[in-house]
């Protein structure tokens, strides 16, 4: 079992502290209090956070900010931050308007004469 | 630590999570195990987000109604987490008279168990939703229908379980049950964890025929591969939840302003995946195309994530909720046949009150596990 | 569907190498990049390469670009630009968003070359306007020629923030301090002194406290860090600026492998997220192939090299070439990267504290510390030696693997040696001519001539020079010292400008013979 | 054009093409066609590219190569559009973004 995996492992109470406001994903506007205090509420993994939070689900889909929020999740868990798993990567890897995700091109011809 | 409880329940979704906190909050003991690394990883966090009962088979609305009625109304308070729970109806949306026909019989069959339904015409519909194309000729409209945030809703109940002690274990993947002196008991994992139970919940989706197949039991299911995307936040539009006759795209606008979206290629059925769900090529491209067709004004919207999810569909498209009678101790909410997170809450409440007292608020024999029966 | 015989995503020095070899090989290669031009980060990069003639050194990035550029065209490699990959789904099927409609390909082989994101640190108001990334500073100056700001601090001493700090200075931007929370300046020494020697303060174990402003930034103040990167109250210094800059590493972009199923590790050496590959890379997927920094964080010479063995890979894994003559051309690629993973900044060596060179010489604690080397340390190095009349002064202090230097003098009167990485000496018999060739070919600005008694009481000092306007003959001015302070008075006695020096201008300048070994820059006193 | 860069010491002189007019919230200003809108902005020392939905806090310019999202605008009435990566073509209509909308928080 991994560190994360028991989710009932102690890690203490939540402490606050005075850098709680600082923004972390500038998409969503989300703070380092409140990363921090969703680890305490059992999101342990960047997926859970994503998903709580919405932090790293913005326009950017995490592109600045996963790196960060990995870094506090893991220091407020006590482990490396090797050991959080990023959360996943989905298409599209840029943002596409839906005219044109749905305008998919015709087939090029196979035989060209 | 403990590795026995007097529920262990195998699957951390919208229903393995509700079970836990319900079951918690009656002073029981709760082991949830999880087979993947993540708190909700099924179904629960890839769906359309619908607590509806329109478009239900007449089986499932007696639960169903209860959690509308019950528990959706103060769920967030409750779980101190913003579901995002909305009651502004649901709109299920015809363009011919092929769907109206289809639409008709859903509704006929819904009024008859009491819910508030009915066929609205294509004036109606656009007083309700003024940007849908021209294109929507008729529809079903449930006022009491709506839609919630599938993600914070499944962790909401974690965190509030968790809270009350129940102890969780992810990447803990069920290989078999085990009984005991005539009673299920043991929970063996792939990781050769043992896991003891008084009771044991089965509420693993697509995996639990595997796992309940391990004492016997088989529910005939099969899965699909089912796909979201979801835009950037756009002004707000509209609250209703929405479906179509045709099942070619459903879903609403979230409280962020994003629209979450489902929809339909037709290959579902057969999609593969890679060990993980993963989204197919021309899926996303399709949903847009069926978007578009019923919002024109979405063409500049743009998409910022896909995502897949498997889907557990019943033989008879129906959900399985109840006691397994014939395996003393076990209980199962499964093939929830890609509605399972609006009456999630429900089948979690439920089963807790039936695990804790024997009893249950709703009558659950529709949804049996032992109703399969050949055609002829 | 179309398919091709390879698909490389991104257009940067690894995507365009690994595109040429395959190519060179017969295969039908495409290459895609969402960009409006090619060439990755080297059409930012104004600097001239470090390395050895096969790693293109001395030339710079934006040229290395421009060739590789051809050499593709030659090839026939297609190369599509503002081609966004938008995914990479199973079977390896690319799609890929072109103009108004996106497009479904599939390949046999797919070289992911994607490069690398900036990352970023939080500080209060790190979100203002005028906060930027080091990245968008050289995206904006030196793409689209529009000035980053005019007040600049920059946050981090890395490579990228010693060179973007130069490119500021290059285009007119005031660099009021250059500022890292590390107590050891990052990056190369040579990037570090270029800098310092034109005035810009080195504050070494700082970090910001806050950016200022309200609806941009206006201010920013910084304090000084103890070892376990605290503030230290009573530290703090307050800068005006209208932008701050971040230069605070880099991470692989590899999002697109990871959606493919590729199996991922993080990896703190290689910069974060990395597909786990071999040497070669070759990912978990069959026929998925890695090069540059999307699979470890380096340099565009090496992300050129990798990009090249990967173009080998995917030929010999479809066919066009066999298992042996793919093992020759590997042996020489690898002996070529392993020239540049040599030296102090060597990957195997980061995070470790190196305080002697190669040659047991003790490292320059003052160009760690300060970014430039202390007057009392500079003579104990092997460049830096004392001769009547003109003669190259090197104060190249590191073991870094760059040689053009020794080849640069028609004299033969440096030597670096077999080995890359060694200090170059100036040799005993010594016969400078002046030509300067030497000057101009230091990608680190690191040589200088100096006739250190012209006779008459004056020293003359040849420095090399990438600066608007340049001086004229007979300007008067101030020289600086290494640390960018004024050490006396100075007048441009010559300044020589030649194809062969690739803009970098040779401006002499006469000093009191005292200063001969002090004055390292020229400034024109307002 | 204050904020251009005339001669570069490496570059030289950059042929930056046509010059185009474009609006900015109801002001004309002047850049090069085909260069990201945000750099005409910068050039033309505007800063602040959007104010937040939840805080109202400025945004402008970060990362400058299309991926951190921050100086999305209100572009020819679409919002949320990457001006660093977007080319400037003539008349067109630009306006600073408050959350998703065009309309000052205020007005909204």
């Amino acid at each position: 079992m991994n560190s994360v995996n028991d989710r009932s492992r102690d890690i203490g109470p939540f402490v606050p502290a005075p850098d709680d406001d600082m923004l972390v994903c500038r998409c969503e506007e989300i703070t380092k209090g409140e990363i921090r205090q969703a680890v305490h509420d059992g999101m342990w993994t960047m997926t859970e956070i994503r998903r709580y939070l919405r932090a790293g689900m913005g326009l950017c889909q995490g592109q600045t900010c996963s790196r960060l929020v990995k870094g506090i999740v893991a220091r407020e868990l006590g482990v490396s931050p090797a050991e959080i798993e990023p959360a996943t990567s989905r298409v599209p890897m840029r943002p596409i308007e839906m005219r044109i995700f749905a305008n998919e091109a015709k087939e090029e011809a196979h035989h060209e004469e | 630590m403990k590795s026995n409880a007097e529920v262990v329940v195998i699957g951390g979704g919208i229903i393995g999570n509700s079970a836990a906190y319900y079951l918690a909050k009656r002073g029981l003991s709760v082991i949830v195990l999880e087979g993947s690394d993540f708190i909700g990883n099924g179904g629960s966090s890839r769906n359309g987000g619908g607590v509806r009962q329109s478009g239900r088979d007449v089986r499932e609305l007696p639960l169903v109604m209860y959690g509308i009625k019950n528990l959706w109304p103060t769920l967030s308070e409750e779980l101190e987490t913003d579901c995002e729970y909305h009651q502004d109806g649901n709109l299920r949306l015809g363009k011919n008279e092929k769907h109206k026909e289809i639409l008709t019989k859903l509704a006929t069959n819904a009024q008859s168990c009491g819910l508030d339904v009915r066929m609205i015409d294509a004036a109606e519909v656009k007083s309700i939703n003024p940007y849908l194309s021209d294109e929507v000729t008729c529809a079903s409209w449930c006022p009491t229908d709506g839609h919630a945030n599938p993600l914070t809703t499944t962790l909401g109940f974690y965190k509030m379980a968790r809270r009350l002690g129940v102890r969780f274990i992810s990447g803990e993947r069920v290989a078999e049950l085990r009984m005991v002196k005539g009673r299920v008991r043991k929970v063996i994992c792939e990781s050769g964890d043992v896991f003891e139970g008084e009771n044991v919940l089965v509420a693993a989706g697509y995996d639990s025929r595997a796992i309940l197949g391990t004492v016997g039991v088989d529910i005939p299911m099969t899965r699909s591969l089912l796909e979201c995307l979801v835009t950037e936040a756009e002004p707000h539009m509209f609250d209703q939840m929405l479906g179509t006759a045709e099942a070619d795209f459903y879903g609403h606008q979230t409280k962020h302003g994003s629209f979450v979206f489902g929809g339909s290629s037709g290959f579902e059925g057969s999609n593969k995946d890679n060990g993980t769900p993963v989204s197919n090529a021309k899926t996303a491209p399709c949903i847009c195309r069926g978007i578009m067709k019923y919002f024109p004004d979405l063409a500049n919207a743009k998409i910022v994530r896909t995502w897949a999810g498997w889907s557990d569909k019943c033989a008879d498209g129906v959900a399985v909720v109840g006691a397994i009678d014939e395996v003393p101790g076990l209980f199962t909410s499964c093939a929830m046949s890609g509605h399972g997170f609006g009456i999630g809450p429900a089948a979690g409440h439920q089963l807790a009150q039936l695990i804790a007292t024997g009893t249950t608020d709703v009558d659950l024999s529709t949804l049996r596990y032992d109703r399969f029966k050949a055609k002829i | 569907m179309k398919r091709f015989d390879l698909i490389v995503v991104g257009a940067g020095p690894s995507g365009l190498s690994a595109a040429i070899e395959a190519a060179k090989r017969g295969l039908e290669v495409v290459v895609f990049d969402e960009n409006e031009k090619p060439g990755g980060q080297l059409f930012k990069q104004i600097h001239k390469f470090f390395g050895s003639k096969e790693h293109r050194a001395k030339i710079r990035g934006f040229v290395i670009g421009k060739q590789l550029l051809e050499e593709a065209a030659k090839e026939g490699v297609n190369v599509v630009l503002n081609a966004t990959v938008i995914g990479l789904y199973q079977d390896k099927e690319v799609v890929v968003k072109i103009g108004e409609e996106i497009k479904h390909y599939k390949a046999d082989a797919v070289v992911i070359a994607t490069g690398a994101a900036e990352n970023m640190v939080t500080f209060p108001g790190w979100t203002l306007p005028g906060v930027i990334g080091a990245g968008a500073a050289q995206t904006m100056m030196n793409l689209h020629g529009v000035l980053p700001g005019k007040k600049v601090l920059m946050l981090g001493s890395g490579n990228v923030g010693l060179v973007v700090s130069f490119q500021l200075l290059q285009c007119g931007c005031e660099v009021v301090a250059l500022v890292d929370a590390a107590p050891r300046v990052g990056g190369y020494g040579v990037h570090a002194a270029k800098v310092a020697r034109t005035g810009v303060p080195f504050y070494l174990s700082h970090t910001i406290v806050k950016a200022e402003g309200d609806e941009c930034v206006t201010g920013v103040t910084i304090a000084e860090v103890d070892e376990k990167f605290q503030f230290i109250p009573g530290t703090e210094k307050h800068f005006d600026v209208d932008t701050i800059c971040l230069a605070v590493g880099l991470s692989p972009m590899s999002q697109l492998l990871k959606m493919a199923g590729a199996k991922m590790e993080d990896n703190p050496r290689r910069g974060g997220q990395v597909p786990i590959c071999d040497e070669y890379g070759r990912t978990s997927l069959p026929g998925v192939f890695v090069a540059g920094d999307v699979s470890g964080i380096e340099e565009a010479s090496s992300a050129m090299i990798e990009g090249r063995m990967a173009g080998v890979v995917a030929a010999e894994y479809l066919g066009y070439i066999d298992e042996t003559s793919m093992g020759m051309e590997l042996e020489d690629l690898e002996k070529a990267l392993d020239g540049l993973r040599q030296g102090m900044f060597a990957p195997k060596n980061r995070g470790k504290a190196i305080d002697k060179t190669e040659e047991g010489i003790d490292i320059s604690t003052n160009l760690l510390k300060k970014g430039y080397v202390a007057e009392e340390e500079i003579e104990r190095f092997p460049g830096v030696t004392h001769k009547k009349g003109v003669h190259p002064v090197i104060e190249c202090t590191q073991n870094i693997p760059c040689n053009p230097c020794q080849d640069a003098c028609p004299k033969k009167c440096i030597s670096i040696g077999s080995n890359i990485t060694s200090l170059p000496i100036v040799t005993e018999d010594c016969d400078c001519i002046n030509c300067g060739m030497c000057v101009a070919s230091c990608s680190g600005q690191a040589i200088f001539l100096v006739d250190e008694d012209c006779g008459d009481g004056t020293a003359t000092v040849t420095l090399p020079y990438e600066f608007l306007p340049l001086p004229e003959e007979g300007t008067k001015g101030i020289a600086l010292g290494r640390s960018g302070k004024k050490v006396c008075k100075a007048e441009v006695v010559s300044v020589k400008s030649a194809k062969a020096f690739d803009k970098t201008h040779l401006l002499t300048m006469r000093v009191p013979k005292e200063y001969a070994m002090t004055a390292r820059f020229f400034k024109v006193e307002k | 054009m204050s904020e251009r860069i005339a001669e570069h010491p490496i570059l030289g002189v950059q042929e930056k093409g046509k010059i185009v007019s474009f609006s900015f919230d109801g002001k004309t200003i002047e850049g090069y066609e085909g260069e990201p809108i945000a750099a005409a902005l910068k050039a033309a020392n505007v800063m602040v590219h959007r104010y937040t939905q939840k805080e109202h806090k400025p945004r402008g310019i970060f990362c400058a190569i299309g991926r951190c999202t921050d100086c999305v605008m209100i572009v020819d009435g679409v919002p949320n559009v990457r001006t660093c990566i977007t080319p400037l073509k003539e008349g067109m209509v630009v306006q600073t973004q408050y959350g998703v909308s065009g309309k000052p928080f205020d007005e909204q």
